[in-house]
């Protein structure tokens, strides 16, 4: 409640307590209670917290100060005098960030105040999916829940018991699949459709790193990067950016220089020197050329690659067949600008070669990372300054004193659906979603939607409802991640090991339980129950993070860390993950990039490309969704990016409402014509096209996951989202759907675009 | 059709106060025709008033649309009385005299609802005093270097000079009225007319005022929309930062209200049958008059468009193009028609420059320069320096309801007034008759 | 040209201790992320407006990034320019409010008071830059969104107009605190939101009146230029161009 | 009886009336004559008030225009260098814009000075003490308010004589 609508209700109350003689209706008068005894009213204080919308683990640092809250307390409604907060900023210290923040951790503090969070746990009263629930006490939800804990059967094969949830690093994804594997579930299986298994994989194969890179950006004189868009959204934006600005201007007389090979500009693209277009898939035929010019000019040495090098079939002998004239056959690149390039990463050593995003996002992923790999290696671009670097990560299992190896490995997402809710497959009893949404990310081949109807449990984690949670049966809301304790365990973004740990920035607003304590109870009641060191989740973090030295000062880690909203420096050696030190892999060739759809029926490469919202999961923060998009300053809607040849071809014009179809779906949207895109390519962004999913995302734009073929990288089994071809129809003029903040596109020149409001 | 004998003096107090002393159903159906529309506006300005500003089709970059157009174009409507009665009476011209109220009283009406526009136009209009300047508690005066500041001060001096030297010659035809009625009407002018006698010393006084307010008028109405245009030429916008605004606006404002004033004067010729008063001969002096200011208004307009195309600034051409090809293109050019063209024909024809011709030309000129004012506003307004921040502006029916309903307004306050006021001065007529008589 | 009758004006009175506030912004390292756009509505009580309103021009972004294409495919280029209240030292709002509610302060920031403003609208069109928004509405917040709103911050009502205001909370806060010390004002001492959270350190705040400050020595820079320069608004914003090799 | 005034067809029978009164001795100024409409070709006496008058409002008129512009200057002034308040690069007191100000007080406080000067001169406003509503039929009136009793018969016969005269009087009222 501001200011100004308490004055008046307090005024009006006042005057109805007057007219009707005093004789109120308590119910209706304004109370006031008691506030927490920790508040310094008009006085601001700082604490540090995690950020965990995106799984670069920043630190935080919130302002919080008072605020009047609506609460109900003994079923009376009242406004009491609370602690709030008010403003994320990035940890001052925190080696990821440094202070800084992006625009989605800003946005950040929505979710917690958000007005359609679940507040209390929830009992589903109606159908499956209709999303109609009841109210229920938490002694009742936890009760349901420990009953559907003892109904599993713990020795069953295939596992009764899964878990879906994003990606964790840190203390709570570890104690989650320690907890699935002791229950004899499966899990947690990774739902992150922008994710970089295929890197992470290809980094595992070249340098026994099953992570992504730290990027040393601000020490490189050159940067070629593949697709990635690492201002953006991938890996660790804020990081990175960081290091982008100190490249740029942090040198004095130093400028470095930055090439963006892509076929649709992204906003880090837009940064580029050189932006270079390439036929779709053919940046690791790139990367191939690259090194073959690299080679020839024999300025490095083809065995200084090592085992990066091994993994790249031909490299030995200097990649006779990948000459510049070959490579421009089939990038679609002159053969003088390959060797341009190439000579460019020599003359501007440190150089860099980075890849991400739509390269691995093909059937051919895997290899291409693994040129860039050996390419970098080649360079000396290897934990080396202005290269990448592997940030050492703790091993959170042996700090938590747990045996990973207990841990069963999680199936990928596109290997459960196929294995486990396909038709005739043996379905899990018990599913817990946590945090997650697959059925919005999943392509519509795998039927997940209707899969997940048939399921005889689902119980979810989550804080809001949305098209997965919304199947749920029992929903056990957790505390917001500045309710609770929460720590992030970085796998890039900093050169030294980062544990990102923070306490509880606010009390919880709603009446939400820690999934960590709500499971530590509930395996504790159950019918056979589990033990564990702890009681609590804080005492779980407390006794990992015991084990680590303080960082700064000589006195007591536990402190230290909460004070400082983390821990990093050196592991110790009994809690860091060596290097996986497995058997040289098998080189790999490059093959043509396989799409489906025939070129004849669905002329386009589709390409639906990450936005402010990721994959979807930030599009009910209304912050985000008024915020322009960088690029086409479009706000609370989606749109088909499309090269105005391609536009003129198909008599559509800016604005206009065209039809995408693909051959699993069809969806309609506005187009939006761009030059920053190839004619062959549409794209669009995802994260709009919510069904359900709060009052700001809901039915508002378009999802291009609806439309993706389930075509999946054979060695990750995660999907090739870049593999879908369509074909682009208009269907009728600009009806508003599209909403530019921006009017003209272009600073000079006649720009008449067609107002869209 | 022109009378053979200029009536008597009987037969003009008779002819002139027939529509005060005899009121038909027809009276009644005008006066409510008009009245809906304006309660329409009422109704649309308190939306506006209740739910925000948001009800109109207003939005950023283009803060200001129709209620500005209309502001200005009312401010322009209101040149045509007392300016053209001024200078008709300070050149003593006899033709002026049927003339003359009529012109005043659009005068007078037009600048009442053009000065309400600033109100509607308000994003708070219940905290308009603060451009007064009046000693509040915390000593804040309004900011005299801003244009709306000048708007108030000009609009209230000019608005209180028409109001005088509207009423001050209304005050011996109250007493003609007063002697040839009957009850509480009889009691009613005779407080109207303040005790007018006619008396040699009375007659002296009224006249030399009237000729010291008409010379003071003068200077005030083109002050008045020299500063209405600073409204625009103070701000660094494209096409707007123009040396040329002042007489171009005052020109405008000129060529608008003698259109006005001649699609009135026809109406009431019409409607209460005064064929005798208002002569062909009049219509046809107007009418050149219109032509020249229509010939006066296209200078105008050349002269912005050349130096602005010669000047070939960027931004200013960004503007230049999007009235002149681009998207204000079709309503530029039915400016152009309205403004220039049709007057052309219609007026500079001297087949043409009958009533019917010259009302015709006139109401050409009222929608042209309403659409002038658009021109000067939105286009400007929606593409200034930065192209990121173009826009446009499509107007809601609440701004499209309060804009028409001060057409009704201008009609319901003209129709109350000839039922209240001898809308053609009685004496002047007779003075005038008696002079003719002398002279010939 | 007669010369004024009275010449003192504020600026010309001893101003040698203000501080004057200025910021820079460095294109050549500005990412086009939007974190700025996303800070200040957190910092400023900014209301969104929803999709409808949008659509309709009333957003209200007080620093934006506009971006510009050059060139066509393939040869194609984007750039990126934040755009917020260029606080000019003439500034072409200040002097059409008929009510001071634009004025100027001691410190060279170009100050809106939002409750003295009447709503005119006239300084949004006299401003070239377009940076001050308009609230159509009353700014509403979907309870308990209204939470996180920031008490330093005066909400606006409907009616009035709303600009950046280089985040002169935060510039009276940290003055307050340093005179609470008795301790100079360090350079980095007072941020803006903005420039607080802009990870590739594109923008910098400070006090131009000190040679040694960042934001000085930036605006200094052979790459410094103004927004509209040729305007005469002498803004308090630089922009340093972005570097071709 | 407080007034005798005789009613005239035409101009020439008003001044005939008028000659006859100024015969028997009436002085111009006692004379009244009220007519519907400005007789500019009739000029019953000719004494010089008329050019007197004229010269006076225009005096009145210079007079509320000085004050006007008195007004605007120190209204502009003493606010704007009293509380001073820097906007736009501009002085806190700016002529330019200020003259705009100055101009239109200037015309306000003439156009009310005439207005004022109108209403008093004319006594406009105050109690009628010889009228007769023929006058506004278009009949002249010539008539002597207040006339000494012992020369009614004279003054009467002298508004009698000129043709088409009807006399009247009242009691005052």
């Amino acid at each position: 409640m501001d200011r100004r609508s308490f004055i008046s209700l307090t005024l009006v109350s006042g005057t109805t307590a007057a007219l009707t003689g005093g004789c109120a209706v308590p119910q209706t008068s304004l109370i006031r209670f008691v506030p927490a005894e920790d508040i310094q009213p008009g006085q601001a204080s700082w604490r540090p917290g995690v950020c965990t919308l995106c799984p670069a683990g920043c630190g935080l640092t919130v302002r919080v100060m008072d605020a009047d809250a609506d609460v109900v307390r003994d079923g009376i409604t009242g406004v009491q005098r609370i602690l709030a907060a008010k403003k994320l900023e990035g940890g001052v210290d925190h080696p990821v960030n440094r202070g800084r923040l992006c625009a989605r951790g800003q946005a950040g503090v929505q979710a917690t105040y958000h007005p359609d969070r679940i507040t209390q746990p929830l009992k589903r009263s109606g159908d499956r999916g209709t999303g109609q629930y009841v109210a229920i006490s938490w002694d009742e939800a936890m009760a349901t829940f420990v009953r559907h804990l003892d109904a599993i059967d713990r020795r069953a094969h295939p596992p009764a018991l899964a878990w879906f949830g994003r990606p964790d690093r840190g203390h709570r994804g570890t104690f989650i699949a320690h907890l699935l594997s002791r229950l004899g579930g499966v899990g947690p299986i990774g739902v992150d459709l922008f994710g970089d298994a295929v890197l992470r994989r290809a980094n595992a194969m070249s340098f026994g790193r099953s992570q992504l890179p730290t990027v040393d950006l601000a020490a490189a004189r050159h940067v070629l990067s593949l697709g990635a868009d690492f201002l953006g959204a991938w890996n660790s934006p804020v990081a990175q950016s960081r290091g982008y600005g100190a490249m740029r201007t942090g040198r004095r007389g130093v400028r470095g220089a930055f090439v963006q090979v892509e076929a649709r500009m992204t906003q880090t693209g837009a940064n580029a020197d050189e932006w270079v277009p390439v036929h779709p898939g053919t940046e690791g035929a790139l990367a191939l050329g690259l090194a073959h010019v690299v080679l020839q000019t024999g300025a490095f040495a083809a065995d200084t690659a090592g085992r990066a090098g091994e993994c790249v079939a031909g490299w030995a002998d200097g990649l006779p067949d990948w000459t510049p004239e070959a490579v421009a056959a089939i990038t679609g690149l002159a053969p003088g600008r390959i060797d341009r390039l190439a000579r460019a990463l020599i003359d501007g050593v440190p150089s860099v070669v980075l890849i991400g995003g739509p390269p691995l996002a093909h059937s051919n992923g895997l290899h291409a990372a693994l040129a860039v790999n050996a390419l970098n290696a080649l360079l000396g671009a290897i934990e080396q300054p202005g290269g990448i670097y592997f940030t050492p990560q703790a091993d959170v299992s042996a700090m938590s004193g747990l045996d990973a190896g207990d841990v069963a490995v999680a199936p990928a997402m596109s290997q459960f659906v196929a294995e486990r809710l396909s038709a005739g497959s043996r379905p899990p009893a018990l599913l817990v979603v946590d945090d997650s949404n697959p059925v919005f990310t999943a392509p519509p081949a795998w039927r997940l939607r209707e899969a997940l109807l048939r399921l005889p449990t689902i119980v979810s984690v989550g804080s809001f409802l949305d098209e997965t949670s919304s199947l749920a049966d029992l929903i056990l809301p957790d505390h917001s991640y500045l309710e609770s304790w929460v720590d992030a365990v970085p796998e890039s973004g900093a050169r030294t090991a980062v544990i990102s740990l923070a306490p509880p920035v606010v009390r919880p607003l709603h009446d939400t339980r820690s999934t960590v304590d709500l499971l530590l109870e509930a395996s504790a009641n159950l019918a056979a129950p589990i033990s564990w060191p702890w009681a609590t989740h804080e005492a779980l973090l407390a006794a990992a993070l015991g084990t680590l030295p303080p960082s700064v000062t000589a006195g007591d880690t536990w402190t230290e860390v909460q004070e400082r909203g983390g821990w990093w420096g050196e592991l110790p050696a009994a809690v860091a993950q060596a290097a996986a030190a497995t058997a040289t892999p098998a080189p790999t060739a490059f093959t043509a990039p396989t799409f489906e759809g025939t070129p004849g029926e669905y002329p386009l490469h589709f390409l639906p490309y990450a936005s402010t919202f990721l994959d979807g999961g930030l599009a009910h923060l209304p912050w985000l969704q008024e915020m322009p998009d960088p690029l086409t300053s479009a706000m609370w809607s989606s749109w088909l990016e499309i090269n105005p040849a391609t536009a003129a071809a198909l008599g559509i014009a800016d604005g206009d409402v065209i039809r995408v179809t693909s051959a699993h779906g069809v969806i309609e949207a506005a187009a939006l014509l761009s030059p920053g895109i190839a004619p062959s390519i549409v794209a669009m962004p995802a994260g709009q096209g919510h069904t359900a999913f709060t009052r700001y995302a809901s039915h508002r734009g378009a999802n291009p996951l609806g439309i993706l073929a389930p075509v999946t990288d054979p060695a990750t089994g995660a999907l090739a989202w870049a593999a879908t071809r369509v074909r682009v129809e208009r269907i009728g003029d600009p009806d508003g759907r599209l909403i530019l903040f921006a009017g003209g596109t272009r600073e000079h020149g006649d720009d008449d675009r067609p107002p869209h409001r | 059709m022109t009378p053979a004998r200029p009536p008597s003096h009987e037969q003009m107090t008779a002819d002139l106060l027939r529509p005060l002393l005899r009121t038909t159903w027809r009276f009644f159906l005008l006066a409510a025709v008009c009245t809906a529309p304006v309660l329409a506006g009422l109704v649309a300005w308190a939306t506006q008033a209740y739910y925000g500003f948001g009800v109109t089709g207003l939005g950023w970059p283009v803060y200001w649309g129709f209620y500005i157009t209309s502001f200005v174009f009312w401010i322009g409507i209101s040149h045509a009385g007392t300016l053209i009665s001024a200078i008709l009476r300070l050149v003593d011209a006899g033709w002026r005299r049927p003339v003359t109220r009529c012109a005043e009283a659009i005068t007078a009406f037009s600048l009442i609802i053009g000065a309400m526009f600033p109100l509607i136009h308000l994003g708070r209009p219940w905290l308009a005093f603060w451009l007064a300047p009046y000693p509040s508690e915390r000593m804040l005066w309004p900011n005299f270097r801003s244009p709306l500041v000048w708007d108030f001060f000009a609009i209230n001096t000019y608005l209180t000079g028409s109001l005088l030297f509207l009423a001050l010659p209304m005050i011996p035809d109250f007493a003609t009225v007063r002697d040839n009625s009957t009850g509480v009407r009889r009691r009613i002018y005779g407080v109207l007319a303040l005790g007018w006698r006619g008396s040699s010393a009375q007659w002296h006084r009224l006249e030399t005022a009237m000729a010291i307010m008409a010379i003071a008028i003068v200077p005030v109405a083109v002050s008045v929309h020299t500063i209405v245009s600073f409204d625009f030429s103070m701000a660094p916008v494209p096409m707007w930062q123009s040396t040329i605004f002042g007489p171009y606006f005052v020109a405008g404002a000129i060529f608008s209200g003698i259109a006005g004033l001649i699609i009135a004067m026809a109406l009431l010729r019409r409607f209460l049958h005064l064929e005798a008063y208002l002569l062909p001969l009049h219509f046809d002096n107007l009418g050149r008059l219109l032509l020249v200011m229509s010939l006066l208004w296209a200078y105008f307009v050349f002269n912005e468009r050349l130096v602005t195309y010669y000047g070939n600034e960027p931004s200013d051409m960004a503007v230049f193009w999007r009235t002149q090809r681009l998207s204000f293109a079709p309503l530029y050019w039915t400016m152009v028609t309205c403004n220039f063209l049709v007057p052309l024909v219609l007026l500079g024809v001297r087949r043409f420059r009958t009533i019917s011709g010259c009302v015709t030309a006139s109401v050409a000129v009222v929608v042209g320069m309403w659409l002038e004012r658009f021109l000067i506003i939105v286009p400007s307004l929606g593409h200034k320096f930065l192209p990121y921040s173009h826009g446009s502006y499509r107007p809601t029916p609440i701004e499209i309801v309060i804009a028409f309903s001060t057409f009704a307004a201008m009609a319901l306050l003209y129709v109350l007034f000839t039922k209240l006021v001898p809308i053609i001065s009685i004496w002047e007529m007779k003075a005038g008759a008696t002079a003719d008589t002398v002279r010939s | 040209m007669t010369p004024p009758l009275v010449t003192t004006s504020v600026q010309e009175e001893d101003t040698t201790e203000m501080p004057k506030w200025g910021m820079a912004v460095d294109l050549d390292a500005c990412t086009g992320c939007g974190a700025c756009v996303t800070a200040c509505h957190a910092e400023n009580n900014i209301s969104t407006v929803g999709a409808e309103q949008a659509a309709r021009g009333r957003a209200k972004h007080w620093i934006r990034v506009e971006r510009y294409w050059e060139g066509s495919f393939p040869d194609v280029r984007l750039r990126f320019q934040p755009v917020m209240c260029q606080q000019c030292d003439s500034a072409p709002c200040e002097p059409v409010c008929p009510t001071y509610a634009s004025h100027h302060t001691e410190d060279g920031l170009n100050a809106q008071v939002y409750n003295r403003c009447i709503g005119t609208r006239y300084c949004a069109n006299a401003c070239p830059y377009n940076t001050r928004f308009f609230d159509f509405f009353n700014p509403a917040w979907d309870k308990p969104l209204h939470l996180q709103l920031n008490p330093d911050v005066s909400l606006r009502e409907v009616g009035v107009m709303e600009k950046c205001t280089f985040c002169v909370q935060r510039i009276r806060a940290g003055t307050i605190a340093a005179k609470a010390d008795a301790r100079e004002l360090k350079d980095g001492d007072i941020t803006t939101a903005c420039v607080q959270t802009c990870p590739a350190h594109a923008l910098v705040f400070g006090d131009l009146s000190d040679p040694d400050s960042r934001v000085s020595q930036m605006a200094r820079a052979a790459r410094g230029t103004a927004l509209l320069g040729d305007l005469g608004t002498q803004p308090n914003v630089t922009y340093l161009q972005r570097q071709t090799p | 009886m407080s007034a005798i005034y005789g009613l005239y067809p035409d101009a020439a029978a008003a001044q005939a009336a008028v000659d006859g009164l100024r015969a028997a001795g009436v002085a111009g100024p006692d004379i009244t004559v009220l007519t519907s409409f400005p007789m500019d070709g009739c000029r019953f006496f000719d004494d010089g008030s008329d050019d007197r008058v004229r010269r006076r409002m225009w005096t009145m008129a210079g007079g509320g225009g000085l004050t006007g512009l008195t007004a605007a200057f120190a209204l502009s002034w003493v606010a704007e260098t009293s509380w001073p308040l820097s906007v736009g690069g501009l002085p806190v007191f700016a002529w330019w814009p200020n003259l705009i100000i100055m101009f239109e007080l200037t015309m306000l406080g003439a156009m009310l000075a005439t207005v004022v000067t109108l209403v008093v001169g004319a006594r406009l406003g105050r109690r009628v003490t010889l009228y007769d509503p023929e006058v506004s039929r278009g009949h002249i009136l010539v008539g002597i308010e207040r006339p000494d009793r012992d020369r009614i018969a004279a003054l009467t016969r002298a508004l009698a004589a000129p043709a088409g005269a009807r006399l009247g009087g009242n009691a005052g009222a």
